[in-house]
């Protein structure tokens, strides 16, 4: 039996466990646990449960405001919406398993997120994410992409839930560790909020959803172990999807949490059946009791560390007032789910749980659930930095034909179109998307109200790799532009953290940084982080990605009607831009595509500037005065004009004049911030430029809309002048090219 | 030369869509069903290379790309074609 | 006038099928549960799109053995009016109600996007508001909706004007490129031959709603009204 | 008993998911490929029914769900549970 195997100092190793962490475990336990035991120590003391590495920093962080319903700390984030309602949101990674398996790993990612929306008793509304591959010339990265694409599409697809945006770059320092980070957002009544926490002694403790098999046994021990060689030779137990029962249980729980005697749920995510019940428990400040036998099962000859540690997707926990147990047992058979009482709640803070009548397990629950040992992770500023933090222009030259860079630009997939991959997602389901993928930011209705809400996800990793602070206030001010383009005011942030590994002082500076800057930003610009997820061990053979602290925002508007695209609507129309351009190429897809290098300064962020832009431009969105507002972002002033030119109604051609000193690359392709592309009618320059004055920020006329050309001149000189359809087909087809070749 | 290719799930990894025609079948009255599995099968037909070649050959395609090796298993047979 | 939504185990279109009769078009409105077995007087009835069982072995194939649809049959069988969409469609010819089978997409990958249709016959209660040759804007979203028959069974569709609707380009024009999944002569929606069942891959209740420019898919659900009421 | 079930396109029925493996199985250099076709494989362990009486269910639930006739066809052995 599992629980008389002695354990030795390998044992120990294998389960992930420092000779620290078990001696810290017997001084805790006052003896030496046994093998199920141990299990459930590895598992929720890895990275991946105790956030240990990652949690003084996250201290940091804004959390609260006069929106919070709840912050970090539950299965999602709850920002009050008005109306009585909510929006419960999160992003989650799913990194590991989907380099190793990216169908399953995608979709078991996008399962998982859902899941901890519905278990806060919402219901799933939209779905985003957020994706990064290695070069696209690297043999891996065109079928990673399809079975990633595919993993989503299949899942989310299925569930009826959404899926209405995203972002997707490819680099090399993805090559060995793509990241898939799914979001999520869903609706609930505010003051029907459902948490984790299991009170009551004698209530009930029901598992519900499919039965336990042996899949991903150390799933969350592998996702905190850098990858080498030999993990994708023992091709680890990945777990497998299966949208279908995840679409039932949505519907059960949503039916069951209309009840009031339902007194808390959460789902088995990382870890199974035992962090749902430790923590749970944990929060409750209660003990439990559970009967291993009737947890149903897939397989026969189940022991308890495997019923324990198992990852199978699509199960939960709820807790059940005492007395109600038929009643709920009837609503989850209704929808043939699998159902049992596995146990129940006690008030002495000790987790038990018995096979064969046997107690197998025995432990103080917040000796586990809190007791990792916090390490306080050394840091350096990376060497690297010296080497990479300068760039010289002189010595590179702007392009003869800036045209022919143009196409190359709007050719490279992290540019593309991602129409390919949209439109293999159900975006529309639900009849809540107002404004589908392809602009700025996804909306969609508020059901019920006047209000919608809009949705953005960001983070370029190259700036994060040249100044990993600098990069992350980016991906703050780039996911918010977005969500203002649309028309919405930023109420809520979440974030995925995916970095290297922390045991690096290098990568925890980097870390550090990136989430200092994250803070930073929120604070000054006054939103909240209500949830968020980190991913570390992000590296191959010592190759860490580039810092990626992904950003998820959610913009409320209070009249939908209101809301904004980014695409010119006619021809005749004046184009303006605010903000201003400086001479910035450093992490630029420019630089990178041109020049091969990345290198220099990331874009400057002056956050009072940001700031300033997105309240000028919600205000000419709330007058009616524009009727486009496209954020500038990889490719600069020349790639954003013409995806404006090309997402409106019908393709339109432009006709721009720039005027100033920075060299012309810098002006077509620099990746300035804090700069939006819009269009007018002519009658609204006048109150255009007086409210830019007004609020300080920098407006110019770029030119008009209209013709089949798209033509800049640079200081009266010719450097573009391209159909407009070429560029089209380019910009909307280049993605799809490249994922349908074979091989 | 035909490779004909048979591609099942591993022991263990979850199969959703057996289980749905298991409950299907036996809400149809089949109660004698007590486990369903469900694969894949596939035919290939080969030109022009040894049956000693194919074995490599066909074993090489099903590892890049008729199977998922992370959760199916493959095996196959060859014959001369008909 | 009175219709009813057949919600499955894993339907996902039902609820937009519901807002649109219901709140839209203001029609009493009535879920039908798959595990019910007796079905109600209805104008007609409605089987949404989704993902009935996962769409495990073959979209509709276990669906069609889902309680209802014994009262499903019996009520086509009787004249009622059935409008299966999508997923509903996949469940129709499963059960042999409507001819043909809906296979995968010959891309190979599933696609959800605007695309336009040509009403080929106007002359049945899905499509009676509409013009001969009228292009509708509808919205697909599906991976399997390749429809397919032997060749006579296409010849009797062709011959009874049972093809409702085929793929075309903005200008009415059929053609490979503005067929988006392969199906055979275009076809995007068919009727029975005593044209009281009809099935459609796009989904007509994802552009039914004013509060989007597009309201084309309003012409079937007002088509059904309209000879409902002539009918009753 | 285990019933062994194969299910495959009739003749004519267009194959887009086997050409599809076919045009991949190419690009990546498999040129002796000539042809490829898909179709469904399931087990079925059936328990308490004779073999004679299994001939028959089985040819029924093939019939009513594991295949659609319309396109495909299907065949069975029968063989003493392991
Ligand atoms: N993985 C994805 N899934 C769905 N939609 C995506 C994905 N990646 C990008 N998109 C959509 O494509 C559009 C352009 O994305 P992106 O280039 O990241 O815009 P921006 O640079 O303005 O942030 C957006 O509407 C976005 O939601
Ligand atoms: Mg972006």
């Amino acid at each position: 039996m599992t629980t008389l195997i002695p354990i030795t100092p390998e044992i120990v190793a294998e389960h992930g466990l420092s000779p620290d962490e078990y001696a810290r475990i017997q001084e805790l336990l006052k003896r030496d646990p046994n093998l199920v035991e141990l299990g459930i120590f590895s598992a929720m003391w890895s990275e991946h449960c105790s956030y240990k590495s990652s949690r003084p920093h996250l201290k940091t962080l804004p959390t609260e405001g006069p929106r919070v319903i709840q912050g970090p700390g539950e299965n999602a984030g709850v920002v009050d919406i008005g109306d009585g309602l909510a929006a419960v949101f999160k992003i989650e990674s799913h990194n590991h398993p989907s380099f190793i398996e990216p169908y399953q790993g995608a979709a078991t990612g996008v399962g998982g997120i859902m899941r901890d929306i519905f278990t806060m008793g919402a219901r799933p509304i939209a779905s985003l994410n957020s994706l990064r591959f290695g070069a696209p010339e690297h043999e891996k990265t065109c079928y990673l992409l399809n079975g990633v694409v595919k993993g989503i599409a299949d899942y989310g697809n299925c569930m009826g839930v959404p899926t209405v945006g995203g972002d997707i770059y490819f680099d090399a320092c993805y090559n060995g560790n793509i990241l898939v980070n799914a979001f999520c957002l869903g609706l609930a009544k505010a003051d029907r909020i459902f948490l984790g926490s299991a009170s009551g002694v004698g209530n009930a403790l029901l598992y519900v959803g499919s039965k336990t098999g042996r899949d991903g046994i150390h799933g969350a021990s592998m996702a905190s172990a850098e990858f080498d060689d030999a993990t994708e030779e023992k091709r680890p137990t990945v777990q497998v999807g299966d949208p279908f029962t995840e679409k039932l249980l949505l519907e059960a729980c949503l039916e069951i949490m209309k009840k009031d005697w339902v007194v808390g749920v959460q789902d088995m995510g990382a870890a199974g059946l035992s962090s749902s019940s430790f923590e749970m428990a944990e929060r409750a400040g209660m003990g439990m009791e559970l009967d291993l036998d009737a947890v149903p099962r897939r397989e026969e000859g189940m022991n308890a560390y495997e019923l324990m540690l198992s990852e199978s997707q699509e199960r939960m926990l709820f807790v059940v007032a005492k007395g109600h147990e038929p009643e709920a047992l009837d609503i989850f058979r209704k929808w043939d789910l699998d159902v049992a009482v596995i146990g129940r709640v006690t008030d002495d803070g000790i987790f038990r749980a018995k096979e064969s009548g046997v107690e197998v397990v025995n432990l103080p629950i917040e000796t586990v659930v809190t007791g990792a040992l916090k390490c306080d992770r050394p840091t350096q500023k990376p060497a690297y930095l010296a080497e990479v933090g300068t760039l010289d222009l002189a010595s590179r030259e702007v392009p003869a034909d800036c045209g022919g860079a143009l196409k190359q630009l709007l050719a490279s997939p992290t540019i593309a179109s991602k129409q390919f991959v949209y439109e293999q997602y159900d975006h529309m389901v639900r009849l809540n998307t107002l404004v589908l993928p392809g602009s700025d930011a996804a909306v969609l209705r508020v059901p019920e109200t006047n209000k919608a809400l809009a949705l953005s996800v960001d983070c370029n990793p190259r700036y994060g790799y040249l100044d990993p602070y600098r990069g992350a206030q980016i991906a703050v001010a780039e996911a918010c532009r977005n969500v203002v383009c649309a028309g919405a005011e930023p109420i809520g942030v979440t974030n995925c953290l995916n970095f290297g590994n922390p045991e690096n002082p290098e990568i925890m500076w980097q870390f550090q940084e990136a989430v200092r800057g994250l803070g930073d930003l929120c604070r000054f610009l006054d939103i909240p982080v209500v949830s968020g997820n980190v991913s570390l061990y992000n590296e191959t053979k010592g190759e860490a990605i580039y810092p990626t602290p992904t950003i998820a925002v959610v913009g409320l508007m209070e009249d939908r009607s209101l809301h904004c695209t980014q695409g010119f609507k006619q021809a005749g129309q004046v184009i303006g831009l605010l903000g201003s351009t400086l001479e910035e190429l450093g992490g630029s897809e420019y630089q990178k595509l041109f020049w091969n290098e990345c290198r220099g300064q990331p874009p400057q962020l002056d956050s009072q500037v940001e700031f300033d832009v997105h309240r000028l431009c919600l205000d000419l969105i709330r007058q009616r005065l524009i009727l486009s507002a496209h954020d500038c972002s990889e490719g600069g002033l020349a790639v954003a004009l013409v995806e404006s030119c090309i997402t409106g109604p019908k393709a339109l051609g432009a006709a721009i004049e720039l005027n100033g000193d920075p060299r012309a690359d810098a002006l077509l392709f620099g990746e300035s911030q804090s700069r939006i592309v819009i269009s007018f009618a002519e009658e609204a320059l006048h109150g255009i430029e007086s409210r830019a004055k007004k609020a300080g920020v920098p407006f110019a006329v770029l030119g008009l809309t209209g013709g089949q050309e798209f033509q800049v001149k640079i200081n009266r000189k010719e450097f573009i002048n391209e159909n407009i359809l070429t560029l089209e087909d380019i910009w909307k087809n280049s993605l799809s090219r490249y994922g349908n070749r074979v091989a | 030369m035909l490779a004909k290719i048979h591609v099942t799930l591993k022991n263990g990894v979850l199969d959703s869509q057996g289980k749905a025609v298991h409950h299907a079948l036996n809400d149809l009255g089949y109660s004698e069903v007590q486990d369903v599995h469900l694969g894949k099968y596939m035919e290939i037909a080969l030109k022009g290379i040894s049956e000693k070649e194919a074995q490599t050959r066909v074993k090489e395609m099903c590892e890049k790309l008729l199977a998922n090796t992370v959760i199916e298993s493959y095996r196959f047979t060859l014959e001369p074609a008909e | 006038m009175k219709c009813g939504i057949v919600v499955f185990p894993g339907s996902n279109c039902d609820h937009d099928c519901y807002h649109i009769l219901k709140h839209i078009l203001q029609l009493d409105t009535h879920w039908i549960w798959h595990k019910d077995e007796a079905l109600n007087s209805f104008d007609f009835i409605v089987l949404p799109g989704g993902f009935s069982y996962g769409d495990y072995l073959r979209p509709g194939a276990i669906a069609r053995f889902s309680p209802i649809m014994k009262s499903v049959i019996a009520y086509a069988n009787q004249g009622g009016r059935v409008l299966g969409i999508c997923n509903g469609f996949q469940i129709l010819v499963e059960s042999g109600l409507l001819p043909g089978v809906l296979m995968d997409n010959a891309g190979q990958r599933f696609i959800c996007k605007d695309l336009t249709l040509r009403v080929e016959n106007n002359d049945t209660p899905f499509t009676a508001l509409c013009e001969p040759g009228t292009v509708l804007k509808i919205p697909i979203n599906h991976g399997q909706g390749r429809y397919f028959t032997d060749d006579d069974t296409l010849k009797r569709l062709q011959d009874n004007g049972q093809i409702v609707f085929r793929y075309c380009d903005t200008e009415g024009n059929t053609s490979d490129e503005a067929n988006p999944n392969g199906s055979l002569d275009h076809i995007a929606g068919v009727v029975n031959a005593t044209k009281n069942v009809m099935g459609m891959m796009p989904h007509p209740e994802r552009c039914a709603d004013p509060l989007w420019p597009n309201v084309d898919g309003q012409m079937i659900f007002k088509s059904l009204i309209e000879s409902s009421l002539a009918h009753s």
